[in-house]
């Protein structure tokens, strides 16, 4: 299919599945249930599962493929956004011309920064990006802020130009849109105690990412992701066979920071804000963290990684003293109070602690990150189907 | 002329807290190959050593004192230290007083023994694996250390004074035959910087003069041999850690009284101590420290006034210009050596 | 005047002269070996010959054109390839995708964005690494990751990576080091057919006699980074000079 | 089992669709669903505490949200009633707000401008709350409020002194009960002048962001018109730590006061230094060296330590107020935790009130209703005195104190002393005023 091999085809038909049907997916709990403070299905949080997602696969075209670390993906995200913002205030409310103007200007910064920064290679590579990113950061906080209005963060107001179109609609500025489509639309549907929502601007970044992520596919399986994956493998032979490694990874580094760049193209669709805190030394490490976690070198890793820390943040952040009361309420009462006391520390203002245990639970039982995690999953199961059948039929389960 | 040099006395202290955790850094890389992203919360540790013996040392009882009230109209509780009462007002508040150094005494065994239980607990499994999963791990290990401080000691500041024989400065200027108060220097800082010079000393005179440390040395310079010779590096590794641990909890106790210790300020003293070990070259103790100063000294040069009015922005983004410019220049750091993590 | 010349070499390490004017001479279509005692400069010639290392001073010309201040991927599209003594291969890629790699590099030059082809559709490059592979004997191995095979088809490997690229000129630097009789045996026999069925010219470093004198048409003699002597392989064997500087020591 | 969040939501529960338990599936937007978003149509209402949980600022959102608590509990008819007994609307009658029983979700805004909004969006989206309160820097309140502006939400800001609030980003859909930078100037500037005479020279060091801008900008007018004399302004990067480098320069200066426009962890910092470096025991001009800092937080002087003691600054309110409303306040907030409410926690309790109480008058949660109770309101008995709330630029005018570090501590909360109550006079400026100009409110959104 598209021009995949079956399994890369199965894979991307179920990624397709998974996120257009991820309302649903994502909303498994009825409302008004106690579980339903675990439900994700709302349009911002699957908004930045998906943005998340097309950020974390481009950054895993370079460090997958290539090994080469960027500690400073998150710039491009930054400055991609800063981008979009202003061609909303200056030309047009319209998304398509912001995602564009995103994805180039990141594209170009990452071809400065990238070209600068690769003529060094392991930790040294990864210092020089990340001193590029903290320096964006902090020019972008301070001594910028006529340009990106600095801690507030750029963002829209009622008396911007914008030449192809309006600066207000009856005091309020123009929500972003798509051709008149716009990103707050959502349809809503009821079934039983269930309530999904269908989000404009998430099925908008949902197709984005979708195609993302075939063109990653593809890159992957192409005689130039061969190149980048030999790039990591031993760059001595790659130099000896004739090929010049320094466009092959200057062009993976753009690639990725274009990936970026979309990315911050699309929150700033989906949200017109961009805030200097994108491009944080934290942000870039949440993105190397989300690949690592996920599974760096395959292709779903990073998307699972981006969707388990953004849960994370999101969902947990949000659980609080009261709602754990509420939990427990059907237990004698002191055993409701130590049991609120016990899981206290690790909801609500402790999330950080739970997902810095999650951390370091995955590194060490999963090598190879949550990939690694279904695949024994997989094998497990399978085996056992095997036994049950044939028993010794040993598989080799091909690497991803 | 007088400005500069108060800027390099002020460089000084700033670079003897880089030199310092990147020096603890650079150890743990040099001898046992790990990126140790939890080494600014060893640091953020030590400063808590120092909190929490200003804790133990004010433990109080409380005395009801009917002539004054709290804020809810109650007689007001006054809070009187044990050691205060047992030892008397002079002795015990000198006792009080003297809490950071005092501090030094329990931060010692406790680094100790969070080195010890790190390594053997943790890091020992992650020496083969790629440096992405010890970065992931550590920074993961750095966040749970930082949430339980937190989870105690809440997220604000909190004061950790000198003592008051420290607390006043030292007027350079007067000294050096210039206008009073025109280059003055808190004790406190000259402590610190001298403190940060025997510790370095010490560590390079261990390294230097025993047989231990010339092992080290060996593993530092090529692994696989000096594990071909039988050695038991295991234990030296378990011990290294918990020197460089040691080194980290010390310089953090240290600070406490320069900045109110918090929870956050290994991670905001982490990135410039990586910045500060790979400027140096990774692996290389001598280029740790040089870099730690050098930044330490060229970053308080560029918040000078007439430097940010010139160009403004670069008291922000100094360290990452030269770190650049460095990285550019000399590839592999100050004094880095090849082939060190350079793949 | 050969494919190879090399003119008047030297190149200094602090201190330690590594070469000394050296002049070494390739025939085209010939094989020659170059031979001589640890420390003679063997390996610092041939790291000059792929731009590994810059002479400080001579010029080396590889079929009229100069080598020197080119990178060694531009060195390496003149039509030179080079075995390493310890294989250089991509351990974490496929047996054929290591092949696949140097016929992109044949066809495509230094560098291209081919990011939307799909490597396995690329039918011209998969039967020519697959052609070559069968012809090194190693077409059962194609999906086998090159980091888990043994010394030897890691070398065998690395041979067929190079001559996929149907180099003017293959430099071998001990392609027998460490390996069982039995097994350089197998390299000289596949050396030897690699000779007979395609123009190519080699320049072989040789510790083992055995295989020099089997393969070899021509030998230059390296000691102190000087070469003592150039001739045929019969000749050698008797010269005094090398019995002197480097068969009295060894040879058992 | 039975308790549960009732949101826009909880329809789904109560409403007709659940008891059929059939799976029809009933398609409706949200545009077509209600008057406005989020409109509470169970017997609750879902109010957002979007505070910092995480970060630096970490202590001071986990005060705000015991205000809120404290405040729902008020507002439910819980507790001792607080200040809905001193306010001087007397709407609110512990029956919740329009007779819905007031429910919260909480979320951690991190003091980022992006993790603020998501955590907003998440309880506009999921949540259905009607109004978002909260946070503890300008940067994330001004963020946040244009999310509330764009999504037809109100927001009732917690924390944010920077002019810019309802200056030049202020949003009709937002409120700010909390004082300003362009306040805290005319109210210190004459204590200033009272206290270090007026022929002093200012050196300012300001923090490198849009609040320490604004900050400096009010004190330096302000002390100017005063007659002093600003010597020197540097900014100071965000991040440092330590402020050794911009504290020495100052020895060098002529100037004989220090001006510290910086807040929570920068503060601290950047006053322990400058005490570390002895700038207060300076004779300059013949005159005594005084350091100034801005913006006092009780909950981050404690970091100082000793070092705030005899300076001064402002402060939007402190639980040594006197007045019944402060009183009641403080009563109620120290029994139910132990210690007295902090300044944040303050306006965190009473811009819910003032919300509850507006929808109350309105009759309706409709936002627009709301903003149209909330232009123009004067109230009393909130613990600033009497207030107006401005229709021009929803910024609430009343009085301001002038704090003082206290020489002789009680206790660990007692570390400030009012000074001066600098009457609402004094702090008044007009809506056009250059420092707050570039901005316009728009029209309200009701979301629909």
């Amino acid at each position: 299919m598209l021009g995949l091999n079956r399994k890369d085809s199965l894979l991307f038909v179920v990624v397709i599945c998974l996120t257009m049907f991820a309302p649903f997916l994502l909303n498994p709990f009825p409302e008004g249930s106690e579980l339903a403070q675990f439900n994700a299905g709302y349009p911002d949080l699957m908004q930045r599962f998906v943005i998340f997602g097309i950020f974390a696969i481009g950054f895993n075209i370079l460090f997958g493929l290539t090994g080469y670390l960027s500690f400073g993906h998150a710039a491009f995200l930054g400055v991609g956004s800063y981008a979009g913002v202003w061609m909303m205030k200056l030309l047009t409310m319209n998304v398509i011309p912001a995602i564009l103007i995103s994805v180039v200007v990141a594209g170009l910064f990452s071809v400065l920064v990238g070209y600068i920064s690769l003529r060094r290679s392991g930790i040294y590579f990864s210092i020089l990006t990340l001193a590029f990113a903290q320096m964006s950061f902090s020019l972008a906080y301070s001594v910028l802020t006529p340009i990106t209005n600095g801690e507030t963060g750029l963002q829209l107001s009622l008396n911007d130009p914008r030449i192809l179109g309006v600066s207000e609609v009856d005091g309020s500025i123009p929500p972003a849109n798509l051709f008149g489509l716009s990103m707050r639309d959502s349809t809503e549907l009821a079934m039983g105690n269930w309530l999904f929502t269908f989000n404009v601007g998430y099925y908008l970044s949902a197709v984005v990412m979708l195609i993302a992520f075939y063109v990653a596919i593809r890159i992957f399986r192409s005689p130039f992701g061969m190149m980048l994956r030999a790039v990591k493998s031993n760059q001595q032979r790659l130099n000896y066979t004739g090929l010049n490694t320094k466009p092959y990874t200057l062009a993976a580094f753009v690639i990725s920071g274009m990936y970026a760049g979309l990315a911050g193209g699309l929150m700033v669709a989906m949200d017109p804000l961009a805030g200097a805190e994108r491009m944080q030394w934290t942000a870039s490490g949440e993105v190397v963290l989300m690949t690592i976690l996920g599974g760096a070198g395959t292709l779903i890793g990073p998307i699972l990684g981006a969707g388990f820390i953004k849960y994370f943040e999101n969902i947990f952040s949000k659980i609080n003293e009261s709602i754990l009361h509420q939990w427990f309420a059907f237990l004698p009462d002191g055993l409701e109070d130590a049991l609120v006391f016990m899981v206290y520390p690790f909801i609500g203002k402790g999330w950080h602690l739970t997902l810095g245990i999650m951390f370091m639970l995955v590194v060490i039982f999963l090598p190879g990150g949550l990939v690694e995690g279904g695949q024994r999953l997989g094998r497990l199961f399978r085996r056992r189907r095997k036994t049950d059948t044939k028993p010794g039929a040993g598989a080799t389960e091909p690497a991803e | 002329m007088d400005a500069l040099l108060l800027q390099v006395l002020n460089g000084l202290d700033k670079g003897s807290a880089y030199a310092l955790i990147a020096l603890g850094l650079t150890l743990i890389f040099g001898t046992l190959g790990v990126v140790n992203f939890a080494h600014g919360a060893l640091f953020m540790l030590g400063a808590f050593c120092a909190v929490t013996m200003q804790r133990i040392l004010t433990l109080s009882y409380e005395v009801v004192d009917e002539t004054r009230t709290d804020f809810l109209g109650n007689p007001l509780k006054v809070d009187v230290p044990y050691v205060q009462s047992w030892f008397g007002d002079s002795v015990g508040g000198g006792i009080i007083d003297w809490a950071v150094p005092i501090s030094l005494l329990m931060a010692v065994p406790v680094m100790i023994f969070v080195g010890f239980a790190m390594e053997r607990g943790l890091i020992k499994h992650f020496y083969k694996r790629p440096h992405a999963d010890q970065i992931l791990v550590t920074f993961g290990l750095a966040i749970v250390l930082q949430e339980i401080i937190k989870y105690f000691y809440g997220a604000n500041p909190i004061p950790t004074p000198a003592p008051d024989a420290f607390a006043g400065s030292f007027d350079f200027g007067a000294m050096l035959g210039m206008q009073a108060g025109s280059i003055i220097y808190p004790y406190w800082r000259l402590v610190y910087f001298f403190f940060a010079l025997a510790i370095i000393g010490g560590v390079f005179a261990f390294l230097q003069f025993t047989t231990f440390g010339m092992v080290v040395r060996a593993g530092m310079a090529d692994r696989e041999t000096v594990g071909l010779l039988g050695i038991d590096i295991d234990r030296r590794f378990t011990i290294m850690f918990a020197i460089a641990a040691v080194v980290a909890g010390l310089a953090g106790v240290m600070y406490a009284p320069i900045n109110s210790p918090n929870y956050h300020m290994g991670m905001d003293f982490l990135v410039l101590s990586f910045v500060v070990v790979v400027v140096g070259g990774m692996g290389s103790l001598p280029g740790a420290v040089a870099a730690g100063f050098v930044l330490g000294i060229l970053e308080s040069f560029a918040s000078m006034a007439e430097v940010v009015a010139f160009l403004p922005g670069i008291n922000q983004i100094i360290i990452y210009l030269v770190a650049i410019i460095i990285l550019l220049t000399r590839p592999r750091g100050l004094m880095g050596r090849k082939g060190v993590m350079e793949d | 005047m050969g494919l190879l010349e090399v003119k008047n070499v030297n190149k200094r390490f602090g201190g330690l002269q590594a070469l000394g004017d050296v002049n070494l001479s390739v025939a085209e279509n010939t094989v020659h070996a170059i031979i001589g005692p640890n420390g003679a400069g063997k390996s610092t010639l041939l790291n000059c010959l792929v731009g590994k290392l810059i002479p400080d001073t001579g010029s080396v010309m590889f079929d009229g054109q100069s080598v020197l201040g080119r990178k060694p991927h531009e060195i390496n599209q003149m039509g030179i390839s080079r075995v390493f003594q310890t294989p250089e291969i991509f351990g974490d890629l496929t047996v054929l995708e290591n092949v696949m790699i140097p016929c992109f590099a044949r066809r495509d030059g230094a560098f291209k964005l081919h990011a939307f082809e799909t490597v396995m559709n690329e039918a011209e490059i998969v039967d020519m690494a697959e052609a070559m592979l069968t012809d090194v004997r190693m077409i059962e191995k194609r999906d086998v990751h090159a980091g888990s095979l043994s010394r030897g088809d890691k070398r065998r490997l690395e041979m067929a990576m190079c001559l996929v690229q149907q180099p003017k000129l293959l430099l071998l630097d001990e392609p027998t080091a460490g390996m069982a009789r039995a097994d350089t045996n197998n390299t000289i026999d596949l050396l030897k057919e690699i000779k007979a069925s395609r123009p190519i010219t080699m320049a072989i470093i040789e510790h083992d006699m055995h295989v020099v004198f089997s393969l070899a048409e021509r030998i230059t003699v390296l000691a102190q980074g000087t070469p003592l002597v150039e001739d045929t392989p019969e000749n050698i064997k008797g010269h005094p000079k090398v019995q002197e500087a480097y068969l009295g020591q060894s040879h058992e | 089992m039975s308790k549960t969040d009732l949101t826009r939501r909880g329809v789904m529960k109560t409403g007709a669709v659940a008891g059929a338990g059939l799976a029809v599936p009933t398609i409706f937007t949200a545009r077509s669903a209600s008057a406005f978003v989020n409109e509470p149509t169970g017997g609750s209402v879902t109010l957002g505490f979007n505070v910092p949980q995480t970060g630096p600022y970490a202590d001071e959102g986990a005060d705000e949200l015991r205000a809120y608590e404290l405040a729902v509990e008020h507002l439910n008819g819980g507790g001792d009633g607080g200040m809905l007994s001193t306010f001087s609307s007397k709407t609110l009658d512990g029956t919740g707000i329009l007779g819905k029983k007031v429910e919260y979700v909480t979320g951690d805004t991190q003091t980022k401008s992006d993790a603020a909004r998501a955590s907003a969006k998440s309880m506009i989206e999921k949540d259905g709350a009607i109004m978002i309160t909260g946070g503890s820097s300008s940067g994330v309140a001004v963020a946040v409020q244009a999310l509330c502006q764009e999504a037809g939400i109100i927001f009732m800001a917690g924390l944010t002194h920077s002019n810019d609030t309802t200056g030049k980003d202020r949003k009709a859909n937002g409120f700010r009960h909390f004082f300003n930078s362009y306040m805290s100037g005319a109210a210190l500037a004459p204590v200033l002048a009272n206290a270090y005479g007026t022929d002093r020279k200012a050196y300012h060091l300001t923090a490198d962001y849009n609040w320490g801008y604004t900050t400096e900008e009010a004190i330096t007018s302000a002390t100017e018109a005063m007659g002093w004399e600003t010597v020197e302004t540097v900014k100071t990067p965000l991040a440092a730590t330590d402020f050794s480098a911009y504290i020495t320069p100052v020895l060098q200066s002529d100037a004989d006061v220090l001006v510290l426009n910086h807040y929570g962890g920068n503060m601290v910092n950047s006053l322990t230094n400058a005490v570390q470096f002895g700038l207060r025991d300076r004779i300059v001009n013949g005159k005594q060296f005084e350091i100034v800092v801005p913006l006092y937080s009780r909950l981050m002087a404690r970091g100082a330590g000793e070092n705030v003691k005899g300076i001064f600054g402002s402060t939007n309110w402190h639980w040594s107020l006197q007045d019944e409303g402060s009183k009641a306040f403080t009563r109620s907030f120290g029994t139910k935790y132990g210690f007295p409410p902090s300044q944040a926690a303050h306006t965190c309790y009473v811009q819910t009130l003032l919300y509850a109480d507006a929808v109350q008058r309105a009759g309706s949660f409709n936002p627009c209703a709301v903003v149209e109770a909330l232009e123009g309101f004067e109230f009393d008995g909130l613990g600033n005195g009497p207030t107006l709330y401005r229709a021009e630029d929803h910024q609430c005018f009343k009085d301001v104190l002038v704090v003082r570090g206290k020489e002789n501590p009680t206790s660990e909360f007692d570390l400030l002393e009012i000074v001066e109550i600098t009457p609402v006079a004094q702090v008044t400026y007009p809506h056009d005023h250059p420092q707050f100009a570039g901005g316009a409110l728009g029209s309200c959104n009701p979301g629909v």
